[in-house]
């Protein structure tokens, strides 16, 4: 599984609604190598300044054929708005692609993928994927329309697609978890549920699945130094011992059952 | 400054010696921001190195703390991993296979419980084929019993040093603490019981609190602070300790550039170990290793040796 | 997280006790950074803080040490000033005055060559109008006698905290440097000897070579280093120093912005000081003050006493 | 003496020659109270981050009227070079107008202007204001023509105006002390000499001055922390005891008498 840390181009990065940036660059590289759920670490810096210290994680939202690579990300901290700043022209170093992505499971006809706000992220290229094949059954929650500006990448890939905004601003007002329960209540035989968003969700996914004996994969977040391996900080507690699951090397998706979703960092 | 009057014509010669132990080149990865070697694969090429420091090693494999881990701070970054690893058994049955074919020097850093530990840590791999030296951790602040506790206090330092070095013949380093008050004190007593080289500075202890969540950031509350902001202290602790001791000393403590590397070496370092650096960007003792010969090679200077300072 | 249920309609309490010292809000400014107050006239209004610990004060006024005296670092700063101040009589005729009209606590820091001179310092200081203060620098690392050579061992700690004690009824504030093993130790031992508080982190002994010049950057070689890049290291000191003894700490080192103040706080901290960070904003501590000012509010805290986090 | 700590923003900033930048923001606070050879402490990091921590300190090369303040400076370490990748638009922190500039001396009809490289940008002020009164000689010295680039901001004030470039690439070839060796053998008459440049020149300009009892006046640089006299770090020996000058503070402008010209940092 080839990596590469390389010097890549921004083509573009418009601001798609508050604090929401959509950053592109030319990586050929990356991207020939690159599978749904994936992720890149990106640095932010500039120069030689060392502070932010430390490359960002985000997931890889979308490919195009010419070599280019998307991210979409929220401006949450010094880091990401450091690198809201750069510019068309400017160069950001990337590392990737990195981790272990969705698995598609070939005797799962139905394909429920549930995403919550910015955990959309590493799910449009997984969507697009199963697309070739399977059934396709999206769930998107958010706060808000204006979280969850990059709606329509998705809207057109199915026909099951139904959204839930907290304030009613866009389709259904509630929870990504209430359209889950329908969805649930509806489909028959085997399915696979894929999910990424804040941990309380995805606690919650999991849980009515296991209840269904529905398999689920979960998109993890934590902490990152190095992305690689290195340092052993991204560790995750696992469900059936003391021991740890490593989200930048065994992750960032995992079985959900493999997780102690009772941890609370 | 030393001005490029008769640029040489042989390429600078980078090898040097550590006790027996005869490295190509200064550069070396440090322990427990390289893995095992493997997870760097394609992205350094690690046979151009002078050497590689492997994870801290146990005689048990163990799980670390619970996170978080990891914070960012001002130009560093804290750490409470706790030494997770495969231990000793694992370790030699399981990476060492893959490191043999790697064409850099492989030191082992150990960490034990108890002076026995270190002793038979140490034991276990005297006899294993391509390990070249042992990098002992009495440094290490993130975990409960041994670590910190024994590089803190000079005698036990020194007792460490002498088990460690009845058990094996291979080359052995005592990596320090800066956590102490008179740096020299440790590395003075490490040098009489029987060290072939010190290697500092180990991480200092450091904490952050969470403001959001009204906790410490760390699970572990305390972690190891590393990276550039920690340079100054481990530049000056280099400093004091190749005045202080006879045997070869090696610096490390967050170096990122060639730049970096100079000083500790100009300092007196016989080599340097890249750590945080290396989490940050993969390459870096590649990029630092090219710096080095490139700077000898402008200002004609023939061994790294005479890179040191003149007193 | 404490959310915002009930707003509090009086404003947050900021006032804070230390010893017999009452001080308006727990905002200073560090010693060393804020000259006798004059220089950062109509740049900062005094008046708003909690307090001013002006620059180290001698018997005899001290030139200081050679130049270069100061390098940027990651982060960080390295000084090596070596205590240049006027002395104790020109302090108290010339820079005293003005002082006395500003608002705020004016507290003296001061910095002996023995335990005598430090009582003669604190003596002199006794009958000085306007003095609210001592803050005894048993800490500072650019000179040669005194200074950290009394912060670094409790027992010399102690003799020079009974003998200020003697010569004074002012409040005193022992302020520790961070370059020992155990700061625990030697804050329970100045505090049984009476101080009333207890400061710290000093700065952290550092270096850094000119590689171009291939001399240390320092004139002096060592220098200390301070901002935002030792925070963490202060925190952890302050959090221990906190947990270890029952007098008030005043938590100090790399603080830069409200959230840097507000993790000292939560640590135990009773008060802040803002070093470096004046140095590279001179309203920095305006700043601070009115971001915990803001934080109390939205989170319904009335006194800030009550930030720190619970056991 | 006012002085303010105020968010400047940036009007222009064009690369004039290889790595020198001539910087111009909107000050006119600083503007109103800034005298010839004082300086300012510009903000080079970006955003939260504190690497590089320290501000730098820069000579107010020229002002205009509308508030405008420009700096000439040359890139060379992490600091310059962030603070050359600023644009138009953007704020910058500014501290000033800081220190002593250069004292005006009624009864020196002939006033000689040297200038070593980039050690001209606390000169122009100075020229502007003696240009208005007494005679002006300007005496400018550089490696080659390209580190010189606003040299016609000076060579249209005064007849009496001559270069040196080491190189010949522009007037004459040789050293600016050259120059003021011959301007030194024709002048009679009360003179005074104001130099900045690098400190070797500066030396041999005072060294010169004293032998022909010509007073001179010296702007000097020394590493700083506030620029406002905090920290006591910008110390350079004194002449005449063991104590020190605030370059900051007392200086950036000193009689050339009150220096320790042997000392070598
Ligand atoms: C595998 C992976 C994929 C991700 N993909 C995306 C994505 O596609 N879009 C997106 O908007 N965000 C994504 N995130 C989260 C993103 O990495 C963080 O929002 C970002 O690192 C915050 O950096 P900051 O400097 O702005 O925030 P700060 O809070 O200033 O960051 C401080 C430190 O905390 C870390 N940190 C903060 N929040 C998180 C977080 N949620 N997860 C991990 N580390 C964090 C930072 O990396 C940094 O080291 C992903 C995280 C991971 C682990
Ligand atoms: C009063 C004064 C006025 C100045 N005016 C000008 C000017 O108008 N134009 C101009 O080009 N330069 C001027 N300088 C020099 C300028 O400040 C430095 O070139 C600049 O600080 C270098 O920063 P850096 O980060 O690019 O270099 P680095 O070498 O990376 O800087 C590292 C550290 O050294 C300090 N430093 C480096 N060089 C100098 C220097 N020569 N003097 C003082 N500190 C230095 C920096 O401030 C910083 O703290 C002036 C200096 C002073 C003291
Ligand atoms: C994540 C992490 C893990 C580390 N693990 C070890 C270890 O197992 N054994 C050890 O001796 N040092 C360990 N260290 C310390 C480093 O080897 C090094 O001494 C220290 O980080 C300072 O160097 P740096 O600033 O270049 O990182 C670790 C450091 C980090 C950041
Ligand atoms: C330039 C400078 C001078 C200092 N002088 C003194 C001093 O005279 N007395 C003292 O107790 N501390 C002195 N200090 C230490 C500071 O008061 C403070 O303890 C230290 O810098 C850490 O805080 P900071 O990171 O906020 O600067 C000085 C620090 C600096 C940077
Ligand atoms: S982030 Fe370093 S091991 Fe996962
Ligand atoms: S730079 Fe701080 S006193 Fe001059």
């Amino acid at each position: 599984m080839p990596r590469f840390d390389i010097p890549a181009r921004i083509i573009e990065q418009p601001q798609l609604a508050h604090g929401i940036f959509l950053l592109t660059v030319k990586a050929p590289a990356i991207l020939d190598s690159a599978n749904p759920g994936q992720f890149c670490m990106l640095e932010v810096k500039y120069n030689n300044s060392s502070d932010p210290l430390l490359r960002r994680p985000l997931s890889i939202y979308k490919t195009r054929a010419n070599g280019q690579i998307s991210f979409l990300y929220k401006e949450v901290g010094k880091g990401t708005r450091l690198l809201s700043k750069r510019r068309p022209g400017e160069i950001v170093r990337v590392l990737g692609p990195l981790g272990q992505g969705f698995r598609l499971i070939d005797d799962r006809p139905q394909c429920i993928l549930v995403g919550g706000g910015l955990g959309i992220a590493p799910l449009l290229l997984l969507a697009e994927r199963i697309n070739q094949s399977g059934k396709l059954i999206i769930l998107i929650g958010a706060g808000n329309a204006s979280e969850i500006p990059t709606i329509e990448d998705f809207s057109g890939l199915t026909r099951y697609f139904h959204i839930a905004t907290e304030d009613g601003s866009l389709g259904q007002r509630g929870m990504v978890t209430d359209l889950l329960a329908q969805t649930l209540r509806e489909i028959t035989g085997m399915a696979q549920i894929y999910t990424c968003g804040p941990w309380p969700m995805m606690k919650a996914v999991y849980y009515m699945a296991r209840k269904k004996n529905i398999p689920c994969q979960v998109s993890l977040e934590a902490a990152m130094a190095c992305g690689i391996g290195l340092c052993l900080g991204c560790a995750v507690p696992k469900s059936d011992s003391q021991g740890f699951l490593h989200v930048c090397r065994e992750g960032p998706v995992f079985d959900a059952d493999q997780v102690n979703w009772e941890y609370s960092q | 400054m030393i001005h490029q009057k008769n640029p040489i014509t042989q390429s600078p010669n980078l090898s040097i010696k550590i006790g027996s132990l005869v490295l190509k080149n200064p550069v070396l990865l440090a322990s427990g921001t390289c893995g095992y070697g493997t997870e760097l694969d394609g992205l350094l090429d690690l046979d151009q190195l002078g050497g590689i420091i492997v994870k801290g090693i146990s005689i048990k494999p163990s799980p670390g703390n619970p996170p978080p881990r990891l914070v960012e701070t001002p130009c560093g970054l804290l750490n409470s991993i706790g030494l997770e690893n495969v231990g000793i058994e694992s370790f030699i049955g399981d990476k060492l296979p893959w490191l043999r074919n790697v064409k850099t020097s492989l030191i082992v850093n150990i960490l034990g419980n108890s002076v026995e530990e270190y002793a038979e840590i140490a034991k276990k791999l005297d006899g294993a084929e391509g390990v070249k030296a042992i990098e002992v951790n009495i440094s290490c602040p993130n975990v409960k019993a041994g670590g910190i506790a024994f590089g803190t206090d000079p005698e036990a330092a020194a007792n460490v040093t002498r088990a460690v070095k009845k058990a094996t013949d291979l080359p052995m380093i005592i990596k320090l603490t800066p956590n102490v008050t008179d740096i020299t004190k440790v590395a003075r007593k490490v040098a009489s019981a029987g060290a072939d080289a010190i290697s500092l500075i180990n991480t200092l202890l450091g904490m952050a609190i969470d403001i959001k969540s009204r906790r410490p950031a760390l699970a572990n509350v305390f972690g190891g602070l590393s990276g550039p902001a920690i340079k100054p202290i481990a530049l000056r602790m280099v400093w004091q300790v190749v005045r202080a001791v006879d045997i070869p000393v090696i610096g490390v403590g967050g170096i990122s550039s060639p730049d970096d590397a100079l000083e500790f070496l100009m300092a007196g370092a016989k080599a340097v170990e890249i750590g945080t650096a290396t989490l940050v960007r993969p390459g870096t003792a590649e990029n630092v290793l090219a710096g080095i010969r490139d700077y000898m090679e402008a200002n004609s200077i023939q061994n790294v040796d005479d890179l040191r300072l003149p007193e």
